[in-house]
């Protein structure tokens, strides 16, 4: 989803280390912390990386995240897909268990994707997730049919079908996510409105228990001995502290209060010679967003011209300072493979884009000609973290190389931001995006004619269709699918130049020796915890 | 001295609200005449009435019932703009406090000159200067004085100050409130003497405040003793301390301390007790002897006129 | 009694009416000389005006002592650290140095030069704890930024995360915070000075109403308000003046009614009124000038607050927008290097302490000054 | 008759920003048990500062006794410690100050106020210092003591705060009572209270007072010996009866003279002229001489000596030196001592 | 007294009416929904959450609703915290600010009050200019740079105290310490100023004229009399504490309703900035209202004024 430098969740952490069978010593506990409480635990509400972290690691799925960002079975066996691609058959595993002793059927997950796509229920990622995936699932969010049209079938207790929209080649991989959580339907009509408030009205399937939640404070997680997989969790237990200040946090670190922190540039510096210090990778892309309903940005070689003239890697290695990388395109690397040579999507399109003042400053020149002006004010929408405050003063600075080009910033909150950017009030914008299933069309999609959350402007009948046809005719045909996604990243960022890539984030952290087996997460939640162990305290 | 009125003040009443239901009667009911040239002097202990009188009759305060008569006119009628100037020349106050009645931000001249600008009486500039080194100099200040502040002067020069000031505008009626009871001896006797020379110079009529009986007695041709905000005892001045007949009026006489240690030695104090007086009626204002009245019911009248008879 | 044989011939009469009776001893000091004298007697409260005059100099000169910009960056030149010629004493040699600690010594070493990205000509190393006595070895690293980057030129403050320098961008910073201070007691004492003034001079109804508004407003937390206000309007220098100003005034309203309260029935009021000044001349000749001692100490205090509310504003991100620099957004910015690059958050910090001491200081003198009881 | 106090050359100066300001410079007298010692002079003549400087209460700094002796039964107060004093202040000296409006703590019940110095001087226990509270207010005259002495200073009439001020500085019977102006805040009717009680009880307790007023009307009224200050110094000393009836300083003249008499005729009031000089500069010679109208040469150049005018009688004017011309005190003076004449039948008579 | 409580009380409801009313209406001029992921739901659906906040009817009516909510004590929901109850949420919140608050209130304006005392005592000594200088120090350092030296050096260089976190008193020290050095150095300022004051009026005189030991009069007679203007700088000092508990319960990781606030600024949580405004503006006036009823505690005279 939508991606700001703050409203990400701090956890992060190391994946070093994985050999979930290695032998586990002393006190099992792990201490953590976030910059910002859950600010919820119902997965059909839930919309950011806390809940979404928490949540995976409470309940599972019909598949849930594993090695290297593979699925592996969740609730589900394993399942079968029709001919057609539009029915998906899950078994589930008879042994899964609600944390109240009820059995995990295919009517919890019925129930839950219903609840998710109901309009009653307010949910902005069930619509988001689903509408266009699962058949019907638009029109019951639209509440032109009742929620049980929704095209989800308990077939029996542990038999769960599924008819898609049209053949979705990740939707195991979209399995795992949040969203599509399963839910005990008793215990939640139950419970009503106070359902996942509180610790205590909360239920989970997943290696965790949550214990206890103090509101703004933090909250305990402790295993779940009922888990089908208790075997393979280690861990006893997971303390999470709301830290909201980077320095608070080292502090914490260094006094051994917690075992984990993201560093911000400037501690970067001071730890890097650490041998705590690691750097997590993260297929989020930021990237500055152009209106081209505005002066000169609706001009090509204007917009290109921005896209030279930014210096990404100063603005990487000094400001940021995190591990982060140049982005070269519109879809991070590390993210797809090829689905034949194993290549990275970002090494087979490469840097699409270069630093070159020199010509940035020609085409600019070239551009007012066409366009007919001599100077120009755009308005710069960026974030109000301190980062971003740093940042957005740099790509004014580096922006304002270019001739007659008067850059105003101004600094909004996330929220407020997305707001504006709904409305296209901007000219520059600093956004960025982070994957909602692993495949490209989760970066690619948005930019068709009218894509939810497009907001430049940008029309093209080309890269429409080619999205278009990628994602219907080439459903399953992967390698030409995996090949068209490539040309119309080409078309969008050097032909089109609809965005001036910045950069793919990473996170600096320090994280103690004595903790393994955390697996980092490209989507979803963010870690693993299932396999952690604590070792060599 | 000429017997024509220049202030009556009939049925003045002035009362205060302090509080959603209680009321201060500062003033309730005062009658008396002023005449043209002498000096009427009011006395009376602290809090009973003296201080808003006087500011009442100048239109300080609004009065709550009655009417203050200057020249036959009705001061405390609605008045037009120009009226009232007229009034505020005629009219002129000296305050109790010659360190609060000064500003302490403006320069004598400026302090002086102010009624002067008010009613544009100078012409221009230098007039006004000299109408201010004038004025300086007949209150017995130098024209040095007027570019200094007030701080610099002593109390009895900033009470000149304050005579000066309201003499700039030519007044004939002034009232004196308390000029000097808030100064030294020493300095007491100068601004008396001055404020009888003004009076012999210009003919002056004041209004003199105070409660220092011997003070009042020596400025004033008649006296008025108030008590509780009503007038007690009405008497020239010599009449009023040779017979005093009200018991407020001589235990006021009695209290006052008298700088000869022989008298002292024998003094009598007397102590007034309101509830002495006889209740059956409302008292009135009446004649005891001639041009001496006494506030006191018919009984007491009586009684009055027996012990203290008429004329001698 | 001892006994005086003095002279026959000053035994006569002199006349001494008139000459030396009225004369008056002291100098003609107005009261504004003889406050200013008494304030000048006070060693705090002017060393407080002269470090206020430095600043406020500093403020305006500057950012052109040196030749950087304020906003011009120069990445490779990041985080520098101050340097001045002849003050390395101070620390401000222009070197950075942090101890690294291993198990070995070798080790420790190794790290500390790569602290400092194993430049290890410019880097000088000296052993803290040879790591013998059972703790960790440790190895300090000073790096000489200056040379490794053979920049001949000095930042005096060094530079911020984008290499703007910091000494331009601390009196900016101070430029803008003085701006913001004065600007908002000035708009403070005209409302404030204004609404106590009437509200006591006309009194009865009129004040019955208008402090009836003020008790609601002083039931509004003044940051509540501020914030609020900053919320609708878009945060910049703008919307800080002007939310300071809706909150900032009620004190000053308060105390000028008072003062108003208790002058308006001063015998020297009342005397202008028996003159039959008009209510203009009442406020503009008697009533003001008497208050304005009070007014002035009044915004003394209130400037600091206004620079530390915009410090606190910042701090909590409703500060200037970027580029722009205040002293607020300076110290929040360094905030975070606090452990690492102190000298980012010390400069701003200092300075913003200094003035408010100063005003502290000076507040507090003119208090004396102004002070009736201490006039002699 | 048996000294209780001698003040010997004293000597009290401020240090003020304009430089220092000599507000007492050298001022002898003596106390007898029992006497009454009225000190008159106008405003600013050192009058508090010298009785203050008796107890140690001048704010040090900006004051300091700068030389003399304070000799109270023989001990020297000036060179006592602060805790010394601490045990004489109070006990045997107490002070009656000028304003009952602001001598009072405001936030203290009137009981317990009186009540501090019994405990702490007479160690009485709670109990018994309630007791002498209730008795002491009614020796003052208030009335219901048990009520009274239960309430704040702001629930009493001015009258009322200055009795119990009273009643403070009688607390503990002391030796020497020093009254600053006592009555000056009051009306002429409550101040006749006052002064009656004061010597009420003096009467009975057998003390000595020094009273401090410019009020010669009170002087006339309570003392048995005054002394006259001008600009920091005793310009002179006698009898009640001397200085009322036989006055020889000039500016003791000027004081009575300005003081209208109830049968005193039409005739202008004597009026010292001018104001007092300024204490930061003294003047060279008799500080009053600027506004003598009869200053002579030498009054602005030396300063007068006390010229012995009686046993009882001392004056600081060179009019008493043998080469001054005779000069008659002005008219209203004269008047007085002849009123006097009239009366007791001669200029020195001696107090009872 | 009593009907003094209750007249004051009656404002209190009416200022908080206003308040309301004025924070209704401010935020109805800002932009931002409860909306998390709008960049992702089409128009329609995007109305269907905003029905569930009520965002739907005409202003009039929905400011109607919050007031009759409100009356209720029902505050909304949070935007952030989906289906939460704000009332909950500042519930939970209230309890660490409010010790913090107290802690560093009762802190501040004793020892602050002690050091003012022993200025005025030692006046123009040695221990005057420390204790002048301390405070003036205090008064000058924003308070968030105190925290993170306090931070670094007590709690992780010298491990004294809990660097951060809410889990005992122990984890209070530094934030208090921290809160609570602004108001300590305002009440030293004050009480130095008002006892030198008071040192120096009549009755401290007369109560020397007794022969009161010193110590005796400072506190037997002047602390009482110092206190009454510094009761004046409480109200605003509990403001400043407000202030300062906003960044420090950052800085210490507190769970407190400071930092919620500031969390709900830049996230633009709209019923929790007004269900805090409105809870801060009901704090503030409720200390106001016990400040003035300590007014009357400390000095009798207002007491006997105002009781009538
Ligand atoms: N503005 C006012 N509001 C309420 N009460 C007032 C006001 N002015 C005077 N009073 C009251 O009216 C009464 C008479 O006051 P006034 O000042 O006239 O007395 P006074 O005789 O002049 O006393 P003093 O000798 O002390 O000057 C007093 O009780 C006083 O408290
Ligand atoms: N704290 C002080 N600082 C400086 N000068 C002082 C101080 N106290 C008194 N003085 C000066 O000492 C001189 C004598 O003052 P003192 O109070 O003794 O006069 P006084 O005779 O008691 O007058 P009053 O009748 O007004 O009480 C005055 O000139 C006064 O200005
Ligand atoms: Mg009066
Ligand atoms: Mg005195």
């Amino acid at each position: 989803g939508g991606s700001d430098e703050s409203s990400d969740s701090a956890d992060s952490g190391d994946s070093s280390d994985t050999e979930g069978s290695s032998e586990a010593s002393g006190e099992q506990v792990l201490s953590l912390m976030d910059t910002a409480d859950i600010p919820t635990m119902d997965a059909s509400l839930a919309t950011d990386a806390v809940a979404f972290q928490w949540l995976g690691s409470t309940t599972d799925g019909l598949y849930r995240l594993g090695e290297n960002g593979q699925p592996e079975p969740g609730v589900a066996k394993e399942h079968e897909v029709s001919e057609d691609g539009l029915t998906w058959t899950f078994t589930l595993r008879e042994d899964a268990v609600w944390s109240n002793g009820d059995p995990v059927t295919a009517n919890d997950f019925v129930y839950a994707w219903q609840r998710a796509v109901n309009p009653d229920t307010g949910s902005e990622y069930g619509p988001y997730m689903m509408g266009g995936v699962i058949a019907n699932a638009t029109a019951v969010a639209d509440g032109e049919v009742p929620p049980e049209e929704l095209g989800v079938k308990a077939v029996d207790d542990y038999t769960f079908e599924v008819t898609l929209e049209k053949p979705i080649p990740y939707f195991e991989s979209m399995t795992t996510f949040g969203t599509f959580l399963p839910m005990n339907e008793k215990f939640v009509e139950d419970k009503g409105e106070q359902y996942a408030l509180e610790s205590e009205n909360l239920l989970s399937n997943g290696p965790f228990v949550m214990t206890e939640w103090s509101h703004g404070e933090g909250w305990k997680l402790e295993k779940n001995e009922d888990y089908w997989d208790a075997e393979n969790v280690q861990l006893e237990e997971i303390n999470v502290k709301v830290v909201k200040e980077t320095a608070t946090g080292v502090n914490l670190y260094d006094t051994g209060e917690v075992d984990r922190v993201n560093l911000t540039s400037e501690f970067v510096d001071q730890y890097r010679t650490s041998d705590e210090f690691s750097v997590k990778e993260e297929p989020t892309l930021f990237y500055l967003k152009m209106n081209q309903e505005s002066d000169m940005l609706s001009n090509v070689k204007a917009r290109q011209a921005v896209q030279m003239v930014i210096d990404r890697q100063s603005m990487i290695d000094v400001i940021l300072n995190n591990g982060s990388v140049p982005a070269g395109g519109d879809v991070p690397g590390n993210f797809a493979k090829h689905p034949e040579t194993e290549e990275d999507f970002r090494e087979i399109n490469g840097e699409l884009v270069e630093t070159n003042v020199e010509e940035a400053k020609k085409l600019w020149n070239e551009a007012k000609e066409e366009e007919g002006m001599d100077s120009v004010e755009l308005e710069y929408l960026g974030g109000d973290t301190e980062t971003a405050l740093e940042m957005d003063a740099y790509l004014k600075d580096q922006l304002e190389q270019l001739e007659g080009l008067t850059v105003k910033v101004t600094s909004v909150p996330f929220k407020e931001r997305i707001e504006r950017d709904k409305n296209m009030e901007y000219d520059f914008q600093n956004a960025g995006w982070g994957p909602d299933y692993i495949d490209p069309n989760t970066f690619l999609n948005m930019w068709v004619t009218d894509g939810g959350n497009n907001h430049t402007g940008y029309s093209s009948e080309a890269y429409d269709g080619m999205i278009e046809k990628a994602n219907n005719e080439l459903a399953q045909e992967p390698v030409e699918r995996f090949e068209t996604f490539l040309e119309a990243e080409k078309l969008l960022i050097q032909e089109d130049a609809v965005l001036a890539p910045l950069y793919q984030r990473a996170q600096a952290q320090l994280w103690k020796p004595y903790v393994k087996g955390v697996m980092a997460q490209p989507m979803g939640p963010d870690y693993t915890y299932k396999y952690a162990y604590i070792e060599g305290k | 001295m000429s017997k024509e009125k220049l202030v009556e003040i009939k049925n003045l009443k002035q009362h205060f609200k302090t509080g959603r239901h209680s009321v201060v009667k500062a003033v309730d009911g005062l009658n008396f005449d002023i005449y043209k040239g002498e000096t009427f002097g009011l006395v009376g202990e602290s809090g009973c009435g003296k201080s808003t009188t006087g500011r009442t009759i100048i239109r300080l305060y609004d009065a709550t019932d009655g009417e203050v008569l200057y020249n036959g006119e009705n001061v405390h009628g609605k008045k037009s703009r120009d009226q009232l100037k007229k009034f505020n020349r005629e009219m002129q106050m000296i305050f109790q406090d010659p360190y609060a009645s000064l500003n302490p931000r403006m320069k004598v001249e400026d302090i002086i000159a102010e009624g002067m600008d008010i009613h544009g009486l100078s012409k221009d500039s230098n007039a006004r200067k000299e109408r201010v080194h004038e004025l300086l100099e007949t209150v017995g200040l130098n024209k040095e004085h007027a570019n200094r502040y007030p701080h610099e002067f002593s109390g009895g020069q900033r009470q000149r100050i304050g005579i000066a000031r309201a003499l700039a505008v030519d007044p004939s009626f002034i009232i004196a409130d308390e000029p000097i009871s808030a100064l030294d001896v020493s300095i007491q006797a100068q601004v008396v003497n001055l404020l009888k020379k003004l009076q012999n110079e210009n003919g002056l009529t004041y209004l003199f405040i105070a409660h220092d009986l011997s003070m009042v007695k020596y400025i004033s041709d008649r006296i008025g003793v108030m008590y509780f905000g009503k007038m007690v005892e009405l008497a020239d001045a010599e009449e009023l301390y040779k017979h005093p007949i009200h018991p407020y009026t001589q235990s006021l006489l009695s209290a006052i301390p008298l700088p000869d240690p022989d008298y002292e030695r024998s003094r009598e104090r007397f102590t007034y007790d309101p509830s002495q007086h006889d209740t059956s009626e409302e008292p009135e204002f009446r004649e005891v002897r001639p041009g001496h009245f006494v506030l006191c019911t018919t009984k007491e009248f009586e009684q009055y006129q027996r012990e203290h008879g008429t004329g001698r | 009694m001892e006994n005086h044989k003095p002279n026959k011939d000053l035994f006569v009469p002199v006349d001494t009416t008139d000459t030396e009776s009225e004369k008056i001893t002291r100098p003609s000091l107005s009261f504004w000389q003889d406050s200013f004298i008494r304030l000048r007697k006070n060693v705090g409260a002017m060393i407080g005006l002269a470090v206020l005059v430095i600043l406020a100099l500093l403020a305006i000169f500057g950012p052109y002592l040196n030749d950087y910009g304020v906003y011009e960056q120069d990445l490779s030149r990041s985080k520098m650290p101050p340097k001045v010629e002849g003050l390395g004493w101070l620390g401000m040699d222009g070197t950075l140095s942090d101890v690294q600690s291993a198990a070995t010594l070798e080790q420790a070493e190794s790290k500390a030069l790569m602290r400092f990205n194993n430049q290890e000509d410019f880097i000088e190393t000296e052993v803290v704890n040879d790591g013998t006595n059972g703790e960790p070895a440790q190895v300090r690293a000073t790096y000489d930024v200056y040379a490794a980057k053979d920049i001949q030129e000095n930042y005096w403050f060094g530079t911020d995360g984008l290499g703007r320098d910091q000494w331009t961008r601390t009196w900016m910073g101070t430029r803008v915070s003085l701006y913001i201070a004065f600007l908002a007691a000035a708009i403070d004492m005209l409302i404030g000075v204004a609404y106590g003034g009437i509200s006591a001079y006309y009194g009865g109804r009129v004040d019955n109403v208008m402090q009836r508004i003020i008790e609601i407003l002083v039931g509004i937390p003044n940051l509540v308000l501020v914030i609020l206000m900053i919320l609708i309007l878009e945060p910049g220098i703008l919307s800080i003046t002007i939310a300071l100003a809706i909150a900032g005034w009620i004190a000053m309203a308060r105390i000028v009614r008072g003062q108003v309260l208790k002058l308006k029935n001063q015998e020297f009021v009342l005397a202008s009124r028996t003159l039959g000044a008009k209510d203009s001349r009442i406020l503009q000749r008697h009533l003001i000038p008497n208050v304005l001692g009070l007014i002035i100490i009044n915004t003394m205090f209130s400037i600091p607050s206004a620079i530390f509310f915009e410090a606190f504003l910042s701090f909590i991100g409703l500060g200037l927008p970027t580029p722009m620099a205040s002293l607020g957004t300076l110290i929040n910015a360094g905030f975070q290097s606090l452990q690492i690059y102190p000298h980012i958050l010390l400069f701003p910090a200092v300075v913003i302490s200094l003035i408010m001491i100063a005003f502290n200081v000076l507040a507090d003198g003119l208090r004396d000054a102004f002070d009736p009881k201490m006039r002699e | 008759m048996e000294k209780l106090l001698e003040v010997k050359d004293l000597h009290v100066s401020f240090d003020t920003y304009g430089g220092e300001v000599k507000a007492v410079r050298g001022v002898n007298f003596d106390l007898n048990k029992g006497e009454t010692l009225a000190i008159v002079g106008e405003s600013g003549s050192g009058k508090s500062v010298t009785t203050k400087a008796l107890m140690q209460l001048i704010p040090m700094p900006p004051g300091r006794i700068k030389q003399g002796e304070i000799l109270f039964e023989g001990r020297d107060l000036a060179k006592m410690s602060d805790k010394q004093m601490q045990k004489i202040r109070g006990k045997e000296i107490s002070m009656i100050f000028q304003d009952p409006m602001t001598s009072l703590n405001p936030t203290m019940k009137v009981g317990n106020q009186i009540m501090e110095g019994l405990i702490k001087h007479q160690k009485m226990s709670k109990p018994q210092a309630r007791k002498r509270v209730v008795e002491l207010l009614e020796l003052v005259g208030i009335a219901d003591a048990e009520n009274r002495m239960k309430q704040y200073p702001h629930q009493f009439s001015g009258g009322m705060r200055q009795r119990v001020v009273v009643a403070i500085a009688l607390a503990c019977n002391p030796k020497l009572l020093i009254a600053d102006e006592p009555t000056t805040a009051l009306d002429v009717t409550i101040q006749a209270q006052i002064l009656e009680l004061m010597k009420d009880i003096q009467k009975k307790t057998d003390s000595a007072t020094i009273f401090i007023t410019h009020d010669l009307g009170v002087v006339a009224n309570v003392a048995d010996r005054v002394a006259v200050m001008y600009a920091g110094k005793i310009v002179e000393v006698g009898t009640v009866d001397d200085i009322f009836y036989n006055p020889k300083h000039p500016y003791t003249w000027g004081l009575l003279g300005s003081m209208p008499s109830l049968d005193s005729e039409d005739e202008e009031l004597y009026a010292i002229p001018g104001s007092p000089p300024d204490l930061l500069n003294p003047p060279k010679g008799d500080a009053f001489a600027a506004r003598n109208e009869y200053a002579m040469k030498i009054d602005l150049e030396q300063e007068p000596p006390m010229f012995k005018v009686s046993d009882t009688h001392y004056a600081a004017t060179w009019l008493l030196h043998e080469n001054a011309p005779d000069i008659d005190p002005p008219a209203a003076v004269k008047k007085r001592m002849e009123g006097m004449a009239k009366t007791s039948g001669g200029s020195e008579g001696e107090q009872r | 007294m009593t009907r003094y409580i209750i007249q004051r009380l009656i404002y209190l409801v009416i200022t908080m009416i206003l308040i309301a009313t004025l924070t209704f209406f401010l935020m109805k001029f800002l932009p931002g929904t409860p909306l998390s992921a709008a960049d992702k739901l089409s128009e329609e659906q995007q109305q269907v959450v905003l029905e569930k906040y009520g965002l739907d009817d005409p202003v009039p009516i929905q400011y109607f609703n919050y007031m009759v909510n409100l009356v209720q004590g029902d505050l909304g929901i949070s935007f952030q915290f989906d289906n939460r109850e704000v009332s909950t949420i500042i519930m939970e919140r209230i309890g660490p600010s409010m010790q913090l608050g107290v802690q560093a209130m009762v802190i501040g304006v004793i020892l602050g009050m002690l050091l003012g005392l022993v200025s005025a005592i030692y006046h123009n000594g040695f221990m005057d200019y420390t204790s002048t200088f301390l405070a003036v120090l205090g008064q000058s350092i924003p308070s968030f740079v105190f925290a993170g030296l306090l931070q670094f050096y007590i709690g992780v260089k010298f491990g004294w105290f809990p660097v951060a976190l809410w889990e005992g008193w122990e984890y209070t020290v530094l934030p208090t310490a921290s809160l609570a050095i602004f108001p300590i150095a305002i009440a030293a300022r004050f009480m130095r100023t008002e006892m030198l004051e008071v040192m120096g009026s009549d009755y401290i005189v007369t109560a020397r004229a007794k022969g009161v030991n010193k110590v005796g009069v400072v506190f037997k007679h002047g602390l009482r009399n110092a206190l009454i203007p510094l009761i004046t700088v409480l109200g605003p000092l509990a403001i400043s504490l407000m202030t300062g508990s906003l960044v420090i319960e950052n800085i210490f990781a507190v769970p407190g309703i400071g930092e919620q606030f500031v969390k709900a600024i830049n996230v633009n949580d709209y019923p929790i900035i007004m269900g805090t405004t409105l809870l801060l503006s009901f704090m503030f006036i409720i200390i106001i209202l016990v400040i003035d009823l300590l007014y009357g505690v400390i000095d009798p005279r207002i007491r006997l004024a105002e009781g009538e």
